[in-house]
Protein backbone atom coordinates (compact mmCIF):
# COMPACT_ATOMS: atom_id res chain seq x y z
CA UNK A 1 0.00 0.00 0.00
CA UNK A 2 1.08 3.58 -0.42
CA UNK A 3 0.81 6.34 2.28
CA UNK A 4 1.24 10.25 1.91
CA UNK A 5 3.96 10.90 4.52
CA UNK A 6 3.85 14.23 5.69
CA UNK A 7 7.18 16.25 7.65
CA UNK A 8 6.44 19.60 9.62
CA UNK A 9 9.17 21.99 11.29
CA UNK A 10 12.21 20.64 12.47
CA UNK A 11 11.21 17.17 11.07
CA UNK A 12 10.80 18.80 7.47
CA UNK A 13 13.96 20.30 7.33
CA UNK A 14 16.33 17.11 8.33
CA UNK A 15 14.75 15.36 5.96
CA UNK A 16 15.22 18.09 3.36
CA UNK A 17 11.04 17.64 2.40
CA UNK A 18 8.01 18.31 3.29
CA UNK A 19 6.36 14.99 2.14
CA UNK A 20 6.75 11.65 0.69
CA UNK A 21 4.97 8.38 -0.91
CA UNK A 22 5.97 5.17 1.11
CA UNK A 23 5.37 1.83 -0.06
CA UNK A 24 4.34 -0.13 3.24
CA UNK A 25 3.63 -3.28 3.15
CA UNK A 26 0.11 -4.29 5.63
CA UNK A 27 1.09 -2.78 9.01
CA UNK A 28 0.61 -0.07 11.55
CA UNK A 29 2.62 3.07 12.50
CA UNK A 30 5.16 1.49 13.49
CA UNK A 31 5.87 -0.40 10.69
CA UNK A 32 6.32 2.52 8.70
CA UNK A 33 8.39 3.99 11.80
CA UNK A 34 10.64 1.05 11.25
CA UNK A 35 10.75 1.36 7.64
CA UNK A 36 12.08 4.69 7.61
CA UNK A 37 14.95 4.19 10.05
CA UNK A 38 16.53 1.46 7.97
CA UNK A 39 17.39 4.24 6.02
CA UNK A 40 19.85 5.19 8.90
CA UNK A 41 20.56 9.05 9.42
CA UNK A 42 19.11 11.12 9.22
CA UNK A 43 16.08 9.18 9.86
CA UNK A 44 17.30 6.82 12.42
CA UNK A 45 18.64 9.74 14.23
CA UNK A 46 14.86 11.53 14.38
CA UNK A 47 12.26 8.68 14.60
CA UNK A 48 14.26 5.44 16.41
CA UNK A 49 12.65 6.72 19.96
CA UNK A 50 16.26 8.96 21.29
CA UNK A 51 14.02 12.26 20.16
CA UNK A 52 10.50 13.13 21.30
CA UNK A 53 7.82 13.41 18.03
CA UNK A 54 4.38 12.71 17.07
CA UNK A 55 2.50 11.25 14.63
CA UNK A 56 -0.78 11.89 13.52
CA UNK A 57 -2.95 9.44 11.21
CA UNK A 58 -4.85 11.40 8.69
CA UNK A 59 -5.12 14.41 10.96
CA UNK A 60 -5.99 12.69 14.57
CA UNK A 61 -3.27 12.21 16.89
CA UNK A 62 -1.74 8.44 16.63
CA UNK A 63 0.08 6.19 18.57
CA UNK A 64 2.91 3.04 17.51
CA UNK A 65 -0.47 0.61 17.02
CA UNK A 66 -2.74 2.45 14.88
CA UNK A 67 -3.67 0.24 11.51
CA UNK A 68 -2.87 2.33 8.26
CA UNK A 69 -4.52 1.37 5.23
CA UNK A 70 -3.77 2.36 1.37
CA UNK A 71 -3.83 6.35 0.43
CA UNK A 72 -3.86 7.35 4.24
CA UNK A 73 -1.85 10.59 5.46
CA UNK A 74 0.64 10.10 7.99
CA UNK A 75 2.15 13.07 9.49
CA UNK A 76 5.21 12.67 11.80
CA UNK A 77 6.40 15.94 13.53
CA UNK A 78 8.12 17.27 16.55
CA UNK A 79 5.98 18.21 19.57
CA UNK A 80 4.18 20.88 19.09
CA UNK A 81 4.80 24.26 20.30
CA UNK A 82 1.91 26.95 19.53
CA UNK A 83 -0.15 29.03 21.63
CA UNK B 1 -18.40 28.89 18.05
CA UNK B 2 -15.57 30.69 15.91
CA UNK B 3 -12.08 28.94 14.78
CA UNK B 4 -9.82 30.38 12.64
CA UNK B 5 -6.44 30.10 12.17
CA UNK B 6 -4.83 33.03 9.58
CA UNK B 7 -1.92 35.17 9.22
CA UNK B 8 -3.81 38.55 10.12
CA UNK B 9 -3.86 40.14 14.06
CA UNK B 10 -7.30 40.21 15.38
CA UNK B 11 -8.94 42.09 17.93
CA UNK B 12 -9.89 40.63 20.98
CA UNK B 13 -12.36 43.51 22.05
CA UNK B 14 -14.12 42.99 19.20
CA UNK B 15 -14.15 39.13 19.43
CA UNK B 16 -14.94 39.26 23.01
CA UNK B 17 -18.31 42.14 21.93
CA UNK B 18 -19.32 39.19 19.51
CA UNK B 19 -19.54 36.40 22.18
CA UNK B 20 -22.04 38.52 24.57
CA UNK B 21 -23.75 41.26 22.12
CA UNK B 22 -26.32 38.88 20.41
CA UNK B 23 -26.85 36.64 23.78
CA UNK B 24 -28.03 38.63 27.15
CA UNK B 25 -28.13 34.93 28.72
CA UNK B 26 -24.03 35.49 28.70
CA UNK B 27 -22.66 36.61 32.11
CA UNK B 28 -19.00 35.65 32.05
CA UNK B 29 -16.45 36.08 29.43
CA UNK B 30 -13.19 34.24 30.38
CA UNK B 31 -10.15 35.22 27.58
CA UNK B 32 -7.01 34.50 26.83
CA UNK B 33 -4.17 36.40 24.85
CA UNK B 34 -0.87 34.88 24.10
CA UNK B 35 2.34 36.96 22.62
CA UNK B 36 5.33 36.97 21.94
CA UNK B 37 7.74 37.42 24.10
CA UNK B 38 10.82 39.48 23.55
CA UNK B 39 12.69 36.92 25.98
CA UNK B 40 12.74 33.28 25.60
CA UNK B 41 15.03 30.98 27.44
CA UNK B 42 17.44 33.76 27.87
CA UNK B 43 18.21 34.63 24.59
CA UNK B 44 16.54 37.63 22.52
CA UNK B 45 14.10 37.26 20.41
CA UNK B 46 13.30 39.40 17.27
CA UNK B 47 11.16 37.30 15.00
CA UNK B 48 9.12 34.55 15.29
CA UNK B 49 7.44 31.87 12.48
CA UNK B 50 4.44 30.29 13.33
CA UNK B 51 4.35 26.91 11.05
CA UNK B 52 1.14 24.68 11.04
CA UNK B 53 -0.37 21.87 9.45
CA UNK B 54 -3.08 23.15 7.37
CA UNK B 55 -6.51 21.27 7.34
CA UNK B 56 -5.38 19.03 10.94
CA UNK B 57 -4.89 22.79 12.70
CA UNK B 58 -8.73 23.76 12.16
CA UNK B 59 -9.69 19.81 12.63
CA UNK B 60 -7.61 19.62 15.94
CA UNK B 61 -9.39 22.92 17.44
CA UNK B 62 -12.44 21.97 16.86
CA UNK B 63 -11.90 18.59 18.46
CA UNK B 64 -10.67 20.99 21.59
CA UNK B 65 -13.49 23.03 21.50
CA UNK B 66 -16.44 20.06 20.98
CA UNK B 67 -15.04 19.02 24.32
CA UNK B 68 -15.02 21.59 26.17
CA UNK B 69 -18.20 22.12 25.36
CA UNK B 70 -19.23 18.82 25.91
CA UNK B 71 -17.64 19.07 29.51
CA UNK B 72 -18.76 22.58 30.83
CA UNK B 73 -22.14 24.69 30.62
CA UNK B 74 -20.66 27.33 27.64
CA UNK B 75 -23.05 29.49 25.96
CA UNK B 76 -19.75 29.96 23.10
CA UNK B 77 -16.21 29.44 22.28
CA UNK B 78 -13.66 32.17 20.03
CA UNK B 79 -10.70 30.79 19.01
CA UNK B 80 -8.41 32.18 16.67
CA UNK B 81 -4.74 31.45 16.28
CA UNK B 82 -2.30 33.36 13.58
CA UNK B 83 0.28 31.41 11.71
CA UNK B 84 3.28 33.44 9.68
CA UNK B 85 6.02 36.10 10.48
CA UNK B 86 5.17 37.25 14.28
CA UNK B 87 7.46 40.20 15.89
CA UNK B 88 7.62 40.74 20.05
CA UNK B 89 4.24 41.47 21.71
CA UNK B 90 2.55 40.86 18.64
CA UNK B 91 -0.51 38.38 19.66
CA UNK B 92 0.06 34.84 18.73
CA UNK B 93 -3.85 33.13 19.68
CA UNK B 94 -7.16 34.15 21.78
CA UNK B 95 -9.01 31.74 23.38
CA UNK B 96 -12.64 33.72 24.97
CA UNK B 97 -15.70 31.68 26.04
CA UNK B 98 -18.48 32.74 27.12
CA UNK B 99 -20.45 31.27 29.40
CA UNK B 100 -23.72 32.19 32.39
CA UNK B 101 -21.11 32.12 34.99
CA UNK B 102 -17.74 32.53 35.88
CA UNK B 103 -16.45 29.22 37.09
CA UNK B 104 -17.33 27.42 33.37
CA UNK B 105 -16.12 30.26 31.60
CA UNK B 106 -12.65 30.09 33.66
CA UNK B 107 -11.97 25.85 33.27
CA UNK B 108 -13.09 25.75 30.01
CA UNK B 109 -11.11 28.78 28.42
CA UNK B 110 -7.84 27.35 30.23
CA UNK B 111 -8.47 23.70 29.28
CA UNK B 112 -9.02 25.07 25.69
CA UNK B 113 -5.58 26.52 26.35
CA UNK B 114 -3.75 23.61 27.93
CA UNK B 115 -4.94 21.29 24.94
CA UNK B 116 -3.87 23.67 22.34
CA UNK B 117 -0.34 23.85 23.32
CA UNK B 118 -0.25 20.19 23.68
CA UNK B 119 -2.20 18.78 20.67
CA UNK B 120 -2.58 21.56 17.93
CA UNK B 121 -0.07 21.49 15.12
CA UNK B 122 1.61 24.76 15.27
CA UNK B 123 5.71 25.21 15.69
CA UNK B 124 7.09 28.50 16.36
CA UNK B 125 10.52 29.32 15.00
CA UNK B 126 12.39 31.90 16.64
CA UNK B 127 15.10 34.06 15.52
CA UNK B 128 17.61 35.25 17.81
CA UNK B 129 20.88 36.59 17.41
CA UNK B 130 22.55 33.30 17.06
CA UNK B 131 20.44 32.71 14.76
CA UNK B 132 17.13 30.84 13.77
CA UNK B 133 16.08 27.80 16.15
CA UNK B 134 13.13 25.85 16.52
CA UNK B 135 11.44 26.25 20.29
CA UNK B 136 11.39 23.42 22.32
CA UNK B 137 8.23 22.03 24.02
CA UNK B 138 7.89 22.48 27.68
CA UNK B 139 7.52 20.01 30.42
CA UNK B 140 5.40 21.99 32.16
CA UNK B 141 2.73 22.18 29.38
CA UNK B 142 2.38 17.95 29.06
CA UNK B 143 1.81 18.45 33.09
CA UNK B 144 -0.69 21.36 32.27
CA UNK B 145 -2.88 19.13 29.97
CA UNK B 146 -2.72 16.01 31.70
CA UNK B 147 -4.39 18.16 35.10
CA UNK B 148 -7.80 17.65 32.94
CA UNK C 1 -1.40 47.97 38.34
CA UNK C 2 -4.61 50.15 37.31
CA UNK C 3 -7.87 49.92 39.53
CA UNK C 4 -10.84 51.81 39.00
CA UNK C 5 -14.78 52.29 40.46
CA UNK C 6 -16.39 54.33 37.66
CA UNK C 7 -19.74 54.62 36.05
CA UNK C 8 -18.32 54.95 32.78
CA UNK C 9 -17.85 51.71 30.51
CA UNK C 10 -14.79 50.98 29.97
CA UNK C 11 -13.04 48.71 26.99
CA UNK C 12 -11.49 45.51 27.35
CA UNK C 13 -9.31 45.37 24.21
CA UNK C 14 -7.76 48.75 24.62
CA UNK C 15 -7.10 47.97 28.39
CA UNK C 16 -5.84 44.46 27.49
CA UNK C 17 -3.33 46.08 25.10
CA UNK C 18 -2.31 48.42 27.51
CA UNK C 19 -0.99 45.60 29.35
CA UNK C 20 1.63 44.06 27.07
CA UNK C 21 2.24 46.89 24.82
CA UNK C 22 4.37 48.61 26.97
CA UNK C 23 6.47 45.09 28.45
CA UNK C 24 7.47 42.66 25.58
CA UNK C 25 8.46 40.60 28.23
CA UNK C 26 4.35 39.82 28.86
CA UNK C 27 3.56 36.34 27.42
CA UNK C 28 0.39 35.49 28.53
CA UNK C 29 -3.18 38.24 29.54
CA UNK C 30 -5.97 36.37 31.36
CA UNK C 31 -8.94 38.24 31.15
CA UNK C 32 -12.36 38.23 32.77
CA UNK C 33 -15.39 40.49 31.72
CA UNK C 34 -18.55 40.28 33.92
CA UNK C 35 -22.06 41.15 32.41
CA UNK C 36 -25.68 42.02 33.89
CA UNK C 37 -27.45 38.75 32.93
CA UNK C 38 -31.27 39.73 31.59
CA UNK C 39 -32.12 36.12 33.49
CA UNK C 40 -31.29 35.77 37.48
CA UNK C 41 -33.28 33.08 39.06
CA UNK C 42 -35.47 32.60 36.38
CA UNK C 43 -37.13 36.24 36.39
CA UNK C 44 -36.22 38.79 33.46
CA UNK C 45 -33.65 41.39 34.46
CA UNK C 46 -34.69 44.75 33.08
CA UNK C 47 -32.15 47.23 35.14
CA UNK C 48 -29.88 46.57 37.11
CA UNK C 49 -28.18 49.41 39.75
CA UNK C 50 -24.76 48.77 41.37
CA UNK C 51 -24.50 50.47 44.69
CA UNK C 52 -20.47 50.36 46.56
CA UNK C 53 -18.86 52.08 49.16
CA UNK C 54 -16.66 54.57 48.29
CA UNK C 55 -13.44 54.52 49.70
CA UNK C 56 -13.27 51.00 51.12
CA UNK C 57 -13.66 49.78 47.18
CA UNK C 58 -10.57 50.97 46.49
CA UNK C 59 -9.14 50.00 49.42
CA UNK C 60 -10.32 46.36 49.23
CA UNK C 61 -9.54 45.96 45.31
CA UNK C 62 -6.06 47.13 45.92
CA UNK C 63 -5.67 44.49 48.61
CA UNK C 64 -6.64 41.88 46.43
CA UNK C 65 -4.59 43.15 43.64
CA UNK C 66 -1.89 43.17 46.05
CA UNK C 67 -2.24 39.63 47.29
CA UNK C 68 -2.03 38.24 44.37
CA UNK C 69 0.83 40.14 43.03
CA UNK C 70 2.42 38.14 46.38
CA UNK C 71 1.35 34.63 45.12
CA UNK C 72 2.00 34.91 41.80
CA UNK C 73 4.62 36.19 39.28
CA UNK C 74 2.48 39.22 37.21
CA UNK C 75 3.63 42.06 35.67
CA UNK C 76 0.77 44.12 35.48
CA UNK C 77 -3.05 43.82 36.49
CA UNK C 78 -5.98 45.84 35.37
CA UNK C 79 -9.15 45.97 37.56
CA UNK C 80 -12.28 48.13 36.56
CA UNK C 81 -15.64 48.24 38.18
CA UNK C 82 -18.93 49.61 37.10
CA UNK C 83 -21.29 51.88 39.60
CA UNK C 84 -24.67 53.25 38.91
CA UNK C 85 -27.03 51.99 36.59
CA UNK C 86 -26.68 49.17 33.83
CA UNK C 87 -28.92 47.24 31.20
CA UNK C 88 -28.64 43.39 30.16
CA UNK C 89 -25.64 42.66 28.35
CA UNK C 90 -23.49 45.50 29.79
CA UNK C 91 -20.27 44.86 30.81
CA UNK C 92 -20.09 45.30 35.07
CA UNK C 93 -16.20 44.31 35.60
CA UNK C 94 -13.24 43.65 34.15
CA UNK C 95 -10.26 42.12 35.29
CA UNK C 96 -6.76 41.56 33.11
CA UNK C 97 -3.57 39.93 34.10
CA UNK C 98 -0.37 39.80 32.77
CA UNK C 99 2.31 37.44 33.33
CA UNK C 100 5.27 35.83 31.11
CA UNK C 101 3.51 32.50 31.26
CA UNK C 102 -0.31 31.80 31.16
CA UNK C 103 -0.47 29.71 34.45
CA UNK C 104 0.08 31.99 36.87
CA UNK C 105 -2.13 34.68 34.83
CA UNK C 106 -5.11 32.57 34.68
CA UNK C 107 -4.70 31.48 38.67
CA UNK C 108 -4.14 35.22 39.50
CA UNK C 109 -7.18 36.70 37.33
CA UNK C 110 -9.40 33.93 38.82
CA UNK C 111 -8.54 34.40 42.26
CA UNK C 112 -8.96 38.09 42.05
CA UNK C 113 -12.50 37.64 40.76
CA UNK C 114 -13.32 35.26 43.26
CA UNK C 115 -12.14 37.36 45.90
CA UNK C 116 -13.85 40.41 44.62
CA UNK C 117 -17.30 38.22 44.30
CA UNK C 118 -16.89 37.86 48.12
CA UNK C 119 -15.09 41.04 49.56
CA UNK C 120 -15.19 43.85 47.72
CA UNK C 121 -18.51 45.78 48.88
CA UNK C 122 -20.44 45.93 45.97
CA UNK C 123 -24.13 45.33 45.78
CA UNK C 124 -26.52 44.70 42.93
CA UNK C 125 -30.37 45.74 42.64
CA UNK C 126 -32.38 44.45 39.93
CA UNK C 127 -35.71 45.61 38.69
CA UNK C 128 -37.63 42.68 37.27
CA UNK C 129 -41.24 42.53 35.79
CA UNK C 130 -42.19 42.03 39.80
CA UNK C 131 -40.33 45.44 41.20
CA UNK C 132 -36.89 46.01 42.64
CA UNK C 133 -34.75 43.37 44.65
CA UNK C 134 -31.10 42.91 45.90
CA UNK C 135 -29.75 39.98 44.75
CA UNK C 136 -28.76 37.68 47.45
CA UNK C 137 -25.43 36.55 47.58
CA UNK C 138 -24.33 32.99 46.22
CA UNK C 139 -22.75 30.35 48.69
CA UNK C 140 -21.08 29.03 45.35
CA UNK C 141 -18.58 32.16 45.33
CA UNK C 142 -17.94 31.90 48.82
CA UNK C 143 -16.47 28.38 48.07
CA UNK C 144 -14.84 29.97 45.39
CA UNK C 145 -13.09 32.11 47.48
CA UNK C 146 -12.17 29.49 49.97
CA UNK C 147 -10.44 27.64 47.54
CA UNK C 148 -7.32 29.74 47.28
CA UNK D 1 -16.98 57.20 72.55
CA UNK D 2 -18.43 58.00 68.98
CA UNK D 3 -18.36 55.71 66.24
CA UNK D 4 -19.57 56.71 62.80
CA UNK D 5 -22.05 53.59 61.58
CA UNK D 6 -22.75 53.25 58.19
CA UNK D 7 -25.39 51.14 56.20
CA UNK D 8 -25.52 49.87 52.73
CA UNK D 9 -27.85 48.39 50.10
CA UNK D 10 -30.51 45.96 51.81
CA UNK D 11 -29.56 47.50 55.43
CA UNK D 12 -29.34 51.03 54.05
CA UNK D 13 -33.25 50.99 53.12
CA UNK D 14 -33.90 48.67 56.05
CA UNK D 15 -32.82 50.90 58.70
CA UNK D 16 -34.24 54.35 56.60
CA UNK D 17 -30.33 56.07 56.53
CA UNK D 18 -27.00 55.87 55.35
CA UNK D 19 -25.19 56.86 58.60
CA UNK D 20 -25.28 58.07 62.18
CA UNK D 21 -23.42 58.69 65.18
CA UNK D 22 -23.99 56.05 68.14
CA UNK D 23 -22.36 56.51 71.33
CA UNK D 24 -20.90 53.24 72.62
CA UNK D 25 -18.90 52.74 76.10
CA UNK D 26 -15.45 51.27 75.19
CA UNK D 27 -15.59 47.97 73.37
CA UNK D 28 -15.86 45.56 70.36
CA UNK D 29 -17.98 45.76 66.98
CA UNK D 30 -20.10 42.42 69.09
CA UNK D 31 -20.85 45.47 71.93
CA UNK D 32 -21.96 48.05 69.28
CA UNK D 33 -24.07 45.38 67.59
CA UNK D 34 -25.55 43.91 71.13
CA UNK D 35 -26.43 48.01 71.70
CA UNK D 36 -27.85 48.30 68.01
CA UNK D 37 -30.38 45.43 68.38
CA UNK D 38 -31.57 46.90 71.62
CA UNK D 39 -33.57 48.94 69.83
CA UNK D 40 -35.97 46.07 68.42
CA UNK D 41 -37.40 46.31 65.07
CA UNK D 42 -35.83 46.77 62.27
CA UNK D 43 -32.28 46.67 64.08
CA UNK D 44 -32.81 43.06 66.20
CA UNK D 45 -34.32 41.55 63.02
CA UNK D 46 -30.83 42.10 60.61
CA UNK D 47 -28.63 42.38 63.27
CA UNK D 48 -29.03 39.59 66.02
CA UNK D 49 -27.60 36.92 63.68
CA UNK D 50 -30.34 35.35 61.87
CA UNK D 51 -29.66 37.06 58.62
CA UNK D 52 -25.93 37.14 57.21
CA UNK D 53 -24.40 40.49 57.30
CA UNK D 54 -20.73 41.71 57.19
CA UNK D 55 -18.88 44.49 59.46
CA UNK D 56 -15.77 47.15 57.55
CA UNK D 57 -14.14 48.62 60.34
CA UNK D 58 -12.54 51.83 58.70
CA UNK D 59 -12.77 50.46 55.50
CA UNK D 60 -11.55 46.86 56.48
CA UNK D 61 -13.59 43.76 56.86
CA UNK D 62 -13.75 43.04 60.34
CA UNK D 63 -15.05 40.54 63.12
CA UNK D 64 -17.26 40.52 66.08
CA UNK D 65 -14.05 40.89 68.74
CA UNK D 66 -12.54 43.81 66.64
CA UNK D 67 -11.64 46.55 69.23
CA UNK D 68 -13.10 49.68 68.39
CA UNK D 69 -11.91 53.57 69.06
CA UNK D 70 -13.56 56.85 69.32
CA UNK D 71 -13.95 58.37 65.26
CA UNK D 72 -13.78 54.70 63.95
CA UNK D 73 -16.14 54.47 60.68
CA UNK D 74 -18.02 50.91 61.17
CA UNK D 75 -19.86 49.79 58.27
CA UNK D 76 -22.80 47.05 58.21
CA UNK D 77 -23.58 45.62 55.01
CA UNK D 78 -25.25 42.55 53.44
CA UNK D 79 -22.77 40.05 51.66
CA UNK D 80 -21.19 41.58 49.11
CA UNK D 81 -22.68 40.73 45.15
CA UNK D 82 -20.52 43.08 42.97
CA UNK D 83 -18.76 41.42 40.17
Amino acid sequence: MNINVLYFARLREAFGTPSEEVELAAGDVADLLALLCTRGKPWADELSGQRAFRVAVNQDLAGPDTALADGDEVAIFPPVTGG
Amino acid sequence: MKIAVQPEAFDLGAEVAALYRANPKVGAVASFLGLVRDINEGDGVHALTLEHYPGMTEKALAGIVGQAVARWELLDVTVIHRVGQLRPSDPIVMVAVASGHRGEAFAACEFIMDYLKTRAPFWKKEVTPDGERWVEARDTDDAAAQRW
